[in-house]
């Protein structure tokens, strides 16, 4: 498995590359991108932080109910931290497995968890003025 | 006793720092130490060691204690 | 919306460049791939082999089902054909959105009726003789 | 009238070629000649134009006539 935090462009082909595999008929992914607007404010860009310790420790708890419950082979999970710009990546998420739904239901849960648990902040500049993001749907 | 604690995003703002070790009384709590930090403990997390506690955890000499304020989801 | 099918190796960047936009949070993206195993047979190549003009006019229908029933911003589908081996990529399909859970849930849905209606033939090659695959689950 | 048919996957194959144009009598269906082209109507779907259709669907002089064998999804 691949947990990687990063302060450069995620290399989305890379993470792809890491989950594929000649066993698996399915590979899904998911990208959460930064936004040009939030409710209804004009976005500049995002500071993104990282508790990393429990961030490793909390993905890999996350990846283990994943594996109880779907047949997942291999997952990659790299998230950036620092500066991000609109249309930047946030986060990638790569899921493979023999079938489909595993690898679609996988992905699934790993972002519902991710969200709800994984230990990151953002700031948000915006026209409006800066604010840290609470819970809430973000992307 | 000797506590590691970290601080993160908007709680490291309001600390002017992003970690720090303080000398503390025995019977310490996260709860007890974020009300005499930051002067509450409402809507915050906590993590012992790296591991999620409860706010009333027995913080013990050497711990790091890591206040977590609400997160925005990865 | 893009709808492609090519006999070249399928470039998962470009169709995920094709969806991704500044009014996106989230883009997902499916990839089914050729496994070197299927039904305790080993896999030696597939034969792909597509009806065109309906399969064209059957993904156009099965996107505006999906952009009915969720928010979704952009798509690219995109379907190899002719000979593939082990580990290559059969069909790549990105649903981009501004929130996660119509990425996600579009790209279920593009993935399930996909399987289901578009009239593509698999030649499979494996040790133990060659087959057209029916109905079933493949990937 | 003439229809020109289709021939995909394994019927191709028990046809020996892709496609060709067929002088059919009027009233013919495409249940009617694929029983007469390859024996069976059974496991086939039909598009007349590039669109699915009904077995008993009437036939016209110029349509286009594909055979779908079952399909194995995307």
């Amino acid at each position: 498995m691949l947990i990687k935090l990063t302060s450069d462009v995620i290399d989305v082909s890379e993470a792809l590359a890491y989950v594929r595999d000649p066993s698996c008929g399915a590979v899904s992914m998911f990208e959460g991108n930064i936004r040009d607007e939030n409710q209804g404010e004009l976005v500049l860009n995002l500071e993104y932080e990282v508790y990393e310790q429990l961030f490793t420790k909390e993905v890999e708890r996350i990846a283990a109910e994943a594996n109880e419950k779907w047949r997942v082979h291999e997952m990659a999970i790299v998230q950036r931290v620092g500066l991000l710009q609109v249309g930047d990546t946030g986060i990638v998420i790569c899921v493979s497995s023999a079938h489909r739904r595993d690898a679609l239901e996988g992905l699934s849960y790993m972002i519902e968890e991710f969200k709800k648990r994984a230990p990151v902040w953002k700031k948000e500049r915006t026209d409006g003025g800066d604010k840290w993001i609470n819970w809430g749907p973000q992307i | 006793m000797k506590i590691r604690v970290l601080y993160f995003a908007a709680i490291r703002e309001q600390m002017g720092q992003a970690e720090a070790t303080i000398e503390v009384a025995p019977g310490e709590t996260p709860s007890s130490m974020a009300k005499q930090l930051m002067g509450s403990d409402a809507t915050l997390l906590f993590a012992v060691n790296d591991e999620l506690v409860a706010k009333d955890y027995a913080l013990a000499d050497g711990d790091q204690l890591a206040f977590i304020p609400p997160m925005a989801g990865g």
